[in-house]
This record gives C-alpha cells, sequence and structure tokens, in this order.
C-alpha cells in the first residue's frame, strides 16, 4: 500500500569527492536524501520548489538546487555539497570573506550562498558586482539586504586572482 | 510524490519503449517544472524516463546549414555556447532567463517546450528563428514548427509515447539577428508578465527585408504575429514602424487577469517589449555586418 | 536608573567575526529540521480546504489502517482553553485565541487552518495518510476583505465578538473587534493654524515575514512523562511555556532546546508546530518531527496585518507641524491580536505636535491569525505620516529633511503615548542623512527621492545569563536567547568589555531552558540591550568576586585590588593607570593576578568561577531611523529600479557595528520588498493565491544597490554601554520612502501598496493620483 | 506630590488629564486611583506598563517612586 509498496533504488554516486552509496524511494528528491538518508544537513530546504537556492549544490560541476534533482538521477554522478567546500581544515575564500564581512544573520541561507559563490568564481574569476548580483538571485537571503554578502563574495574573487598562479 | 517509477534510458530505443509501455508516463529532463508540479500534487505520473543519459538529447550540433539542439541540453551550457550566442542571442537570452543559476543547471529547450507553459521564455525565440521540433514516437520521427507544437496551457502535440529528441535551428541569412526581452516585476526570478521575441535580416543598406515576430504570456501559446513583422519590413524601423509593431503585438494578445498581471497591462506591455527587442535585433544585424 | 555611561570601549564597537561563523558557512550549524533522532517518525498537518467552516466529523480509520502510521490527533487531544489567559505572557493573550491556531476546535475560520495531525514512519507516508483522514465539514460563508468584513450583513468570523473600547459596549456581535483612540491637544485648533493641509489615506498591504527556514522541530516524550522540544524559535522558554499550557502538560516537565534559527522577523515568538509534535510523540512513543513546507508557511503561520491609514496633517508656511491625525484600519485575521495599538501610538512619535489624535480599529476575516512583523504595526501607519510630511514639503517647496529637523523630538518632548524621550537621536540621523553623497548626487530623467524617518519604542523584558570561567581562563557566557543575527558576538564582546580579556577568550552559548534562568523571546530589538545587560552584570559580579579573591590571596582588603585589562592589580605603591599603561614598572610592591591564574588556583579561592545574573530591563530607550531613497521608474511599464538608498540609525552604541549595518540593511530591503511588489493575494474562496516565493515577491540580490549605512551614536542614558536596540525600526521608514522616491520619478501620487508595475503604469497613463 | 498622567483613553475614566498623588509605590497608587476613580478598572491597568520618570516597566507591583515623580501609564509592547 502507498509508498511503503515502492521499490527503492540503489545508488552509487560520488559526494565531496567520497564514494557513497545510499537507497532512495524512486520520487525522493535530493535534498531529502542528503539531508535524512546522509545526514548532511548543511544543505537546507527553504522551499523545495527552486525558489530559495538554499538547497544549492553542484552535480557534475552544475549548480543546482538539490530539492529539484531525483536521488536516483545521481548514479555515477559527482555531488558537491556545503560540507565539501573546505578542504583539508582550511576554509574556501567565499567562506572567509563572508565571515570577514559579517555576511550572515541567521545563516540559512549561508551554505546556499557558499556553494553558489563558489560555482561562479570557478567560470568566472573577476565578475562584476551586477553579475555577482545575477548570479546569486536565485539565493534569497531575508536578513542581510544582501549588501554585505555581495562584498564578500567580489572580496573572495580579488583575494582568489591575488593567489592564483 | 507517492509511488512513482524512475528509468534512465541510455538509448532513443530504450526511451520511446518506456514511454510506450506504462500509462501516464512522463519524460523527465530538467526537471525544473516536473518536479514542482510533482511536489504540488498537480502532476501524479506512474513513470518518470530521465533522458539525459541519451546522447541524441543531450548534444548540441552545428553544421552548415543547421543547428541541432538537444531537448535536454541545460541552459547553462547553452548559454555558454558561443557559437549559439552568435547566431541567435535572443534565443540564447530567453532561454537563459529561465530562473537562476540553480534552474539554469538543468532547464532545457525541451522541457520549456513541453510543459507548454504560455510564459515559457524560450518559445518566442523558437517561433521566431523558424525552429523546428524533432519528435519520436512508436510509428518513427516527425517534426512540427515551434508554433505548432504548443495547443494550450500545458498542454502540446505530443501523443501519449512521443517525446521530444531535439529542436533544429535553420542557420540565420547574412545580417540576420535576434532578440528576447520579457517583463518581469523583478529583475529574476519571476514568470513572464509578457514576453516578446524578433528576428530580422536587414539588407546592405539597413532596410529591414525579413522578420518574425513572437510573443508570449499573451495568448494561451506563445504566438506569432505575422502584423507586427510585417510593420517592420521595408522600413528601416523608423519611429512610424517600431509604433506600428507594438500595436500589431498589443492588438494580437490574447491575455488574462491573474496574479502575475491583468489584461490591459499585458497588452501595453507586450507591445513596449516588441518595440525594444525590435531595436535591439536590428543593432545586432548592424553589428554583424562590419 | 541612570547609570555612568561609558564611552571608552576596549573590544565593543570593534567588528570581530562571529564565534557560531565557522559552523554557520561550513553547513555544520543545526538549525530547526537539521537533527535527525534514531527512531523518528514525521507529523503531517492536515488543513482546512475552507474559509470557513463547521467541522462535522474527523475519521482517522483509514489512515490509521495504513502500515507505518503511528499516531493521529485533532483538538480533542488539546486541553479545551477556555478565557484563560496565558500566564506569563509578556502581551496578553487569550488560549482561546492562541489553541485554535494550534488546531481548529469544531469550526475553521480560515483556509489551511490545522484540523488534524498525523504521524507516520517517512514523510511522504505521513503525507499520504494526511490526505486519507476524512473530514467532513459544513461550509459556512467567508469573507477576508477587511471593508467587506465591515459590511452590514457580512458573515461574522466569529460569533462572539463585542467590540473592545466602545461606551456602552455593543450588544451585537461584528467582525469590528477592537477601537481605540488615543489624542492630545485641539485637533480643530490646530488645522486652523496650518497653511498647508494634506489629507490622504494610504493603504499598506498583507505581507508575509518570509524568513528562509519554515517552522520545524523534533519532539519526543519519555516514559516518565518529559517532553524534550527541539525547534527554531525567537524564544525557547515562549515556546515551553506556550507547549504547557496548549497541551495541558506542566511547564516544568518541558525542556526546550532552541536550534539555529533561520530568520524570524516576529514571526518565531509564537508555537505552530510544537504542541502537535509533542502530543504526537506522547501518543506514538517515537521522536516526531515536523516541518512546514513553504506553502503552509504562507498560508497558515503568522502573516503580517494589512492596513489602511488616513492621515491629515498641518504645517504653518514656515514649516511646524500644528496638527496630525490618523485613523487607522487594520486587519487581524480571525482572531484579535493584531498590532494595533502600536499602530496608533507610534505612526507619529517622530514629531513634537500639540495636536494629535490618533484611531485605530481592529478587523476580524477569514484569513489566519496575524503575527508579529519587526515593529509589528508601526510601518503601516508610519507610511502615511511620512508621505504626507514630504507631500507637506513639496507645497511648502521646503527640502523635507529641513521639514523633518523643524518638527523632529528631542529630550523632553513627549510623545501621544505619554512618556517623556531623554536623549534621543533623530535630528542627528537626519543630519547624518542630509550630509551623505548619496542626498546631493543628482537626479536624472524619470527618477526621485524619497526621505522617511521613523520612531520604534524598542523593548527591554526579561533575561538570564551564566558566566564559566575555565582554568585556562577562557569564558563561557550561557544565555537563553538565540542568535537570529549575531547576538553571540554582541554577548562576547559585552562580556570580554567588562572582563577585559580578548573577545576570542569568550565562548558564548545559546542553551536550552533547563540550563539557564529565563529569557524573553529574541525579539522586540531587546537582545544585545537586556541578555547583554545580564551579561554585563554577571560578568560585573564576576569581577567583584574576583577582586575579593585576589584580596584575600594578598591579604588586602578588596578595595584595595582593582580589575583592570584582564588580571587584579593591587593598587599598592603607585598609580592603577600608570601600571596599565606601562610607565611604571612593576616592583615588588605591586601584585598581579591574570584571569587564567585566578582560574587555575579557583580551587584554593573558593572553587570555581561562575556568575549568573538576571534582570528585568527597564532601560530601553526608543530608535530611530531616517531613509533616503533614490528610484527610476521605466514610464512605458511602471518598473521600479532602485537606484541608491541611505540608511542612517541611532544605535546608542553599536555593540558589533557590522551586525547593527546589517539590522539596518536588512529592514530596508524587506521595507523596499513591501512597498513595491510583496502582497497576498486572495482568491474568491479565500484562498491564497501565491504561497511561494516565485509569486510572493521578496527582493533577489540584483533588484538592489548597496544599502549604505551611517550608524548614529547617542547613547542610552540608561544602559551601562549607551546601547539601544536596533532591530526594528529599520523597517519603518521604507516604504514611506520608496513610495516618495517613486512618487516623484513617476509624477504619481499613488496610495496603495504596494507599487507594483500595472498599478503604477495605470496611475502614470492616467496622469492623476489615485 | 507625584504626578500621574493619563493618556486620553485613560481620561475616559479620570475625567482629568493628570492627578497629584500621595502615594510612593506602585500598589499604594493603585488603590488610590481606583479609591479616586470609581469608573477605572484596575485589571486594565494592571496589563498596563507604567512609566517612572521617563523609563518603562512593565510589571510595575513593587516600584517605588518619589515626591516628585511623574507617572505615565503606557500598553505593553513586546514587539517582534
Amino acid at each position: 500500500m502507498g509508498a511503503n509498496a515502492v521499490k527503492k533504488i540503489h545508488v552509487s554516486t560520488t559526494i565531496n569527492g567520497e564514494p557513497r552509496e545510499f537507497l532512495c524511494e524512486p520520487g525522493q528528491v535530493l535534498s531529502e536524501v542528503l539531508r535524512l538518508t546522509l545526514d548532511l544537513t548543511g544543505t537546507k530546504e527553504g522551499c523545495t520548489t527552486g525558489d530559495c537556492g538554499a538547497c544549492s549544490v553542484t552535480l557534475d560541476g552544475a549548480l543546482v538546487c538539490s530539492c529539484l534533482v531525483l536521488a536516483a538521477e545521481t548514479e555515477g554522478r559527482e555531488i558537491g555539497t556545503v560540507e565539501g567546500v573546505a578542504r583539508g581544515g582550511e576554509l574556501h575564500p567565499v567562506q572567509q570573506k563572508i565571515l570577514e564581512h559579517a555576511a550572515l544573520q541567521c545563516g540559512i541561507c549561508t551554505p546556499g550562498i557558499v556553494v553558489s559563490a563558489k560555482a561562479l568564481l570557478e567560470q568566472n574569476p573577476d565578475p562584476s558586482e551586477e553579475e555577482v548580483r545575477y548570479w546569486l538571485a536565485g539565493n534569497l537571503c531575508r536578513c542581510t539586504g544582501y549588501d554585505k554578502i555581495i562584498r564578500a563574495v567580489l572580496d573572495a574573487a580579488a583575494t582568489m586572482r591575488e593567489e592564483a598562479p | 510524490m507517492p509511488s512513482v517509477a524512475y528509468t534512465a534510458p541510455t538509448s532513443l530505443q530504450e526511451a520511446a519503449q518506456a514511454l510506450a509501455g506504462t500509462d501516464n508516463a512522463r519524460v523527465l529532463a530538467g526537471g525544473t517544472d516536473l518536479l514542482v508540479q510533482m511536489r504540488l500534487g498537480l502532476r501524479e505520473p506512474a513513470l518518470l524516463v530521465d533522458v539525459k543519459r541519451i546522447p541524441e538529447l543531450t548534444s548540441i550540433d552545428l553544421d552548415g546549414e543547421r543547428l541541432l539542439l538537444g531537448a535536454a541540453v541545460p541552459g547553462a551550457v547553452v548559454t555558454a555556447d558561443p557559437d549559439i550566442g552568435r547566431l541567435f542571442p535572443g534565443f540564447q537570452e530567453g532561454l537563459g532567463l529561465i530562473g537562476s543559476s540553480q534552474i539554469q543547471g538543468r532547464a532545457s529547450v525541451g522541457g520549456n517546450l513541453c510543459n507548454a507553459s504560455p510564459a515559457a521564455d524560450s518559445v518566442p525565440s523558437l517561433i521566431v528563428n523558424r525552429a523546428r521540433c524533432h519528435i519520436l514516437g512508436t510509428q518513427g520521427t516527425r517534426s512540427v514548427a515551434a508554433e505548432d507544437f504548443n495547443t494550450g496551457p500545458a498542454s502540446n502535440c505530443l501523443a501519449p509515447g512521443e517525446m521530444l529528441v531535439a529542436v533544429e535551428f535553420p542557420l540565420p541569412a547574412a545580417r540576420s539577428s535576434d532578440a528576447y526581452l520579457r517583463f518581469i516585476p523583478r529583475t529574476e526570478m519571476d514568470i513572464a508578465v509578457a514576453g516578446a521575441a524578433v528576428a530580422l535580416t536587414l539588407d546592405e543598406s539597413g532596410v529591414c527585408t525579413d522578420a518574425r515576430v513572437a510573443i508570449g504570456a499573451v495568448a494561451p501559446t506563445a504566438l506569432l504575429v505575422p502584423a507586427a513583422a510585417e510593420a517592420l519590413i521595408g522600413g528601416s524601423l523608423d519611429e512610424a514602424s517600431l509604433q506600428q509593431a507594438a500595436a500589431a503585438a498589443s492588438e494580437a494578445a490574447r491575455p488574462i487577469t491573474d496574479k502575475r498581471g491583468t489584461v490591459e497591462y499585458r497588452k501595453t506591455v507586450v507591445g513596449v517589449l516588441v518595440r525594444r527587442a525590435a531595436v535591439i535585433a536590428r543593432d545586432r544585424a548592424l553589428a554583424m555586418e562590419g | 536608573m541612570s547609570t555612568a555611561v561609558k564611552t571608552d570601549f576596549r573590544v565593543v564597537g570593534s567588528r570581530p567575526i562571529r564565534p557560531d561563523g565557522l559552523d554557520k558557512v561550513t553547513g555544520r550549524a543545526k538549525y530547526g529540521a537539521d537533527l535527525n533522532l534514531p527512531g523518528q517518525i514525521f507529523g503531517h498537518v492536515v488543513r482546512s480546504p475552507h474559509a470557513a467552516a463547521v467541522i462535522k466529523s474527523i475519521d482517522f480509520s483509514d489512515a490509521l489502517a495504513m502500515p507505518g502510521v503511528m499516531a493521529v490527533m485533532s483538538a480533542d487531544d488539546l486541553p479545551e482553553p477556555g478565557d484563560r489567559l496565558l500566564p506569563g505572557a509578556e502581551v496578553e493573550m487569550k488560549l482561546k485565541d492562541i489553541s485554535p491556531v494550534i488546531m481548529a476546535r469544531g469550526r475553521v475560520l480560515y483556509h489551511s487552518q490545522a484540523v488534524a495531525a498525523v504521524a507516520a514512519t517517512t514523510p511522504a507516508l505521513a503525507a499520504e495518510a494526511a490526505g486519507r483522514v476524512r473530514i467532513e465539514y459544513e461550509v459556512l460563508p467567508h469573507v477576508v476583505d477587511m471593508h467587506e468584513a465591515l459590511a452590514e450583513g457580512a458573515p461574522l468570523v466569529q460569533d462572539d465578538i463585542f467590540t473592545q473600547g466602545v461606551e456602552p459596549p455593543p450588544t451585537v456581535p461584528s467582525n469590528l473587534s477592537l477601537q481605540m483612540e488615543l489624542a492630545k491637544g485641539d485637533l480643530e485648533a490646530g488645522f486652523a493654524e496650518a497653511d498647508v493641509v494634506v489629507e490622504r489615506t494610504y493603504s499598506v498591504p498583507m505581507c508575509h515575514q518570509a524568513y528562509i527556514e519554515p517552522h520545524a522541530c523534533v519532539a519526543r516524550v519519555d516514559e516518565g512523562g518529559r517532553v524534550d522540544i527541539w525547534c527554531c524559535t525567537q524564544g525557547p522558554f515562549m515556546v515551553r511555556n506556550m507547549t504547557a499550557e496548549l497541551i495541558g502538560v506542566e511547564l516544568g516537565k518541558i525542556k526546550v532546546t532552541a536550534s539555529e534559527i533561520g530568520g524570524g522577523f516576529g514571526g518565531k515568538t509564537t508555537v505552530y508546530l510544537e504542541p502537535l509534535a509533542a502530543v504526537l510523540a506522547r501518543k506514538s512513543g517515537r521522536p516526531v518531527k515536523m516541518a512546514m513546507s513553504r506553502d503552509e508557511v504562507f498560508r497558515a503561520s503568522g502573516p503580517v496585518s494589512p492596513a489602511e491609514t488616513r492621515v491629515k496633517l498641518g504645517v504653518t508656511r514656515d514649516g511646524r507641524i500644528t496638527a496630525l491625525e490618523t485613523d487607522i484600519l487594520m486587519d487581524s485575521g480571525a482572531f484579535t491580536g493584531s498590532p494595533l495599538m502600536p499602530s496608533v501610538l507610534f505612526g507619529n512619535a517622530q514629531y513634537r505636535c500639540d495636536n494629535v489624535r490618533s484611531r485605530g480599529r481592529e478587523v476580524l476575516t477569514n484569513k489566519a491569525k496575524m503575527w508579529a512583523y519587526r515593529a509589528p504595526g508601526a510601518p503601516q501607519s508610519t507610511v502615511a505620516v511620512e508621505c504626507a510630511v514630504n507631500e507637506a514639503a513639496e507645497l511648502l517647496g521646503m527640502d523635507p529633511i529641513e521639514l523633518r529637523l523643524k518638527n523632529a523630538v528631542e529630550e523632553g518632548d513627549v510623545p501621544l503615548y505619554g512618556v517623556p524621550f531623554q536623549a534621543v537621536g533623530l535630528k542627528e540621523c537626519l543630519e547624518a542623512a542630509r550630509a551623505h553623497p548619496n542626498y546631493s548626487a543628482p537626479l536624472g530623467p524619470n527618477q526621485g527621492r524619497g526621505v522617511a524617518c521613523a520612531f520604534w519604542i524598542n523593548a527591554g523584558m526579561q533575561s538570564s545569563a551564566t558566566l564559566h570561567v575555565a582554568s585556562d581562563g577562557s569564558v563561557n557566557v550561557m544565555t537563553g536567547n538565540p542568535d537570529i543575527g549575531g547576538s553571540r558576538a554582541s554577548m562576547a564582546l559585552c562580556a570580554a568589555e567588562v572582563l577585559g580579556i580578548p573577545v576570542e577568550q569568550v565562548r558564548p552559548a545559546v542553551v536550552d531552558t533547563d540550563s539557564v534562568g529565563f529569557c524573553d523571546s529574541t525579539g522586540g530589538s531587546r537582545t544585545t540591550l537586556a541578555t547583554g545587560g545580564a551579561v554585563i552584570k554577571a560578568a560585573e559580579m564576576l569581577v567583584e568576586e574576583l577582586c575579593e579573591r585576589a584580596a584575600a590571596v594578598w591579604g588586602l582588603e578588596p578595595e584595595e585590588v582593582e580589575w583592570r585589562e584582564g588580571r587584579a592589580l593591587s593598587r599598592v605603591g603607585f598609580g592603577l593607570d600608570e601600571v596599565t599603561e606601562g610607565r611604571a614598572a612593576a616592583d615588588s610592591e605591586q601584585k598581579v593576578l591574570t584571569l587564567a591564574e585566578m582560574a587555575a588556583s579557583a580551587g584554593m579561592t573558593g572553587g570555581p568561577l561562575t556568575a549568573s545574573a538576571s534582570l528585568h530591563a527597564h532601560n530601553a530607550a526608543p530608535g530611530f531611523a531616517v531613509n533616503v531613497c533614490d528610484a527610476e521608474v521605466d514610464p512605458d511599464t511602471g518598473k521600479v529600479t532602485i537606484l541608491r538608498y541611505t540608511c542612517a540609525q541611532d544605535a546608542g552604541k553599536a555593540v558589533h557595528p557590522a551586525y547593527v549595518e546589517g539590522q539596518m540593511q536588512g529592514g530596508a530591503v524587506q521595507g523596499i520588498g513591501w512597498a513595491l511588489n510583496e502582497e497576498y493575494l486572495y482568491d474568491e474562496q479565500g484562498v491564497l493565491q501565491n504561497a511561494g516565493f516565485l509569486d510572493y515577491r521578496i527582493p533577489v540580490a540584483s533588484d538592489l544597490p548597496m544599502i549604505d549605512t551611517v550608524i548614529v551614536e547617542v547613547p542610552n542614558a540608561m544602559h551601562p554601554f549607551g546601547v539601544r536596540g536596533v532591530g526594528e525600526v529599520p523597517i519603518c521608514p521604507p516604504m514611506p520612502a520608496v513610495v516618495s522616491a517613486v512618487n516623484a520619478a513617476a509624477g504619481t501620487r499613488v496610495c496603495t501598496l504596494p507599487l507594483s508595475p500595472p498599478r503604477l503604469l495605470a496611475a502614470i497613463q492616467s496622469g492623476e493620483a489615485d | 506630590m507625584a504626578r500621574v498622567v493619563f493618556a486620553s483613553d485613560l481620561q475616559r475614566h479620570t475625567g482629568a488629564a493628570e492627578v497629584q498623588v500621595a502615594a510612593r509605590c506602585y500598589r499604594d497608587l493603585l488603590a488610590e486611583l481606583c479609591r479616586r476613580f470609581p469608573d477605572l478598572d484596575p485589571e486594565q491597568l494592571d496589563k498596563m506598563a507604567v512609566a517612572i520618570d521617563g523609563v518603562i516597566i512593565h510589571e510595575p507591583l513593587l516600584q517605588q517612586f518619589g515626591e516628585d515623580s511623574e507617572l505615565v501609564f503606557v500598553p505593553r509592547i513586546a514587539g517582534g
């Protein structure tokens, strides 16, 4: 009867560089599996309709809303979540600059902003303010008015350019 | 999302079989509309056929005559493609306007078409660029003009078991370009209140020799507006012809009043958009001359 | 009450990285829906499909027959609320106006009101089971528009509402739940004296706080009946208190742990899910997790009262306000309890005026019970007053800041609510805004500038704090106020300031209701003032004890020891200043003990070093803010672009200036959204049409310019550091600043918000004011 | 004598905008006011805060004040 009758799907995937396997229902979205099955709760759910960006992850390098990806679709794919952004005990410049600029208040949108801004800077190391604003338009923040977030991302970009060989 | 099944075929044949074998099967491309509709209980498919592992649906193929764009290629890939940007900047803009950066990672031209929203941002540009939609069914393949693909809100010409494989754009003539503009209350993240695409060709003296105008979100489907195109053809887009094109578009619009806009507002604004898009398309075509 | 206000600070006023920052940028921080307990099951609420109906029957049998369904509940599982008041609530609240919001009893008063709930082993199963609860309704007529609700023969939202505040009390029930009037002076004489009179009616739409994190909780009930709740809330003690009353469990049997909170803005100062999760947990014997969908948040949490304010303003030729009248009609949703009172009292408190009258009427409609949003009630009336002041300035040909400076309140002035102002920084804010380069930036065609200023009272209320010194001299600071916008950083700064230690040596924590004394909610702009005040008080107690212990070690009297720069110093031999400034070398006479030394040896001097303090803060002081908005309007489409935005605000003393700026910027942008695009849209059936972020349009990053800020500091004479609350007043001036800028740019006088493109274009094309 | 100022909503019951009182603490003040103004509902006053010399006190029952103090009854506002 109902959901109990649905056969679960076995998925092998890579999350933040580590091979992971999980079982999911065919209709389950990735954000739910990350949060409930894998306890990767850094990925937040603010709307589950792709409108807020709190659940941003990368899928084979592309920025996506994990609430609009079926977990089953990630078979053989590479998923990047906020938990994998800081590496070897060191923050990513986007994370560091968000802290330095006080670019968060409640912090619920912050993981999505981190993942999204990192994806931007990987493809555009020198974005204009307008480009950052449009790129982050899908990451809703209700606390900050975005000002400090935009400054932090621009500052992170500048830092990364300086550090790049 | 109760009791849906999932399959991810790797060939057109497998996909066709899967679609034909289950009542109420649906193609899953980017999922940015479908998964939301399922979440809100608006659709309850029995089977999702994920087409993103099929080469024909995920490739971009350009030759000397046409551009073939796989139906499931995500917006982010289309907007990063320099050839598409050169040949069909308006189409690239239209597809790129759909949703956020995150949505762009998934949303596809095929999904935008098949979802059959009157406000779909890529459809007016497909129409003005004379795109054809390649459809695979149990009986083989067929193709329809973009303007004939959708038949009403949330309804399209696909028969049960059929799927959209790719859209084909004939390459534009020299000194041709296009533009798409939409109106939304914010700068991003909204559904178009009105949209307008213009494609045109200029001769060496800058006179418009060919034009197509299509409008979105102002009728049950995106509309081709020949009267607006006629207003542009034969002149160099002077004030009077632009006004005439705008008026023709407003006249052709058959919008509704809903939470996103009123009839009056949509009729007015779609004219403004046609006029502005025509100027952009002309400037682009002129820039191509050099 | 007045204390010496500190003016020389070591760390207060600096911008350290917030202590919880690492957890929040890495995804480790746990919010409401982030706790997964072993064996947890999932609750789902069954909501009314009707805006008004009688619940004839609820049949759970089909749902209960599903394998995996563990518990069901309805209002029958909650105690009858009766007429009792919610004990311990800061503001009067009747349980009968709260309990039906948690779960309807016999009758539903708005669409999506909670009617029943189920708990099952997966979220999908719980949702499916909820769909199988069979509820029989008898549909009743409904009314969602407040004017229609006041009309003759309108359906009664409740049967037993007799207008309060009317003499003699009415004998017939109506939807007019409350009426009030406050006045001073002689209004008619004031208008007679005026050279210019402006009269308009401004309408502000129903909106939502639109915090990004939906309400969520996990509840567990043990075999002894102890209830353990984890939830995102502005007030864990409020959750404990309300849950105890609503489900009928002793308060002492409930422990509430506040998770990190993903925004609230007033919207998380009540409960929705927690009592239900507790009942379902009790009935199932399993931990129950519940989370609202975004759709449920919009439909069934506590949205924000729409209001209509008629304003009439009289000003003399030389710019003196002689009379100010406001008349407010406010929609409370299905239950009384709207912020009508602050709307009536505070929309006019920024001006000195002898002749003032403010009236308010509260109306019930078949909509969700409205709840608090940042300076609740004030923006709805402030918009009318401030737009009228701008219109008067235009008529007088006077600069709008100049006109405000002529009338701005200052120390000694008495607002309508009666309490004379101590030193306030309104004039300083106006001058700061005028001096900002944005105010003289040239405007192009289709561009306009709008100015507004505003008042908010700010709350104090009750707080507790406990400090523990670890043996290495680092300090734990524990409070019960969820950190919604950087308050841990403020708590750490307050403690570090008093203790004279680096802020990094302080570990602030938000702890559960069993682990610290009572704290009123994080809200009312009170946390840094009041809870920070408790931290300061506890730190001062600790310093006193440290001095006593050092004196005992040294065989001195406590008065012979002073605490400076994180260490005890004996006064022997020479002046303390010389020691601390390093001008006099410490000789054998000088005795020094650092905090770390004293902590390490605490066992010898009386045991671990701790201090707890609590207070009922009576030292809140009002906040004032000034906004300047530059906007451009597309005359062909009515679309508004915000070009420049400036906020000046009196913070008293900005403890962590970056987070004060954050409050100013965030409030400004919320107000911009409310002015331009945010509104609730209902259909004929009383069903919300835009219950999602797609069509409830909060501002996105690309909609905005940078939000420039100027922090003004006129110290609050009642607070040891001069602090004023800063969280709420930022949302008061944006609507009038934006509306005035847009109308100036478009050549219109649109008074109905939001200034959505269709509305504005219609006004532009008609060439008339509405 | 301390001075008590009534906003217009309370003036309906007191008939005066302000009165002088002999009381030196809130408890005595309540008794004195209710004695002098029988229309005044003590429950209504209980629900209000009182400002003593500009300091708003939400639960004033044990408050004391001086001979020259000014007292104003104000609604309790918690905020959001």
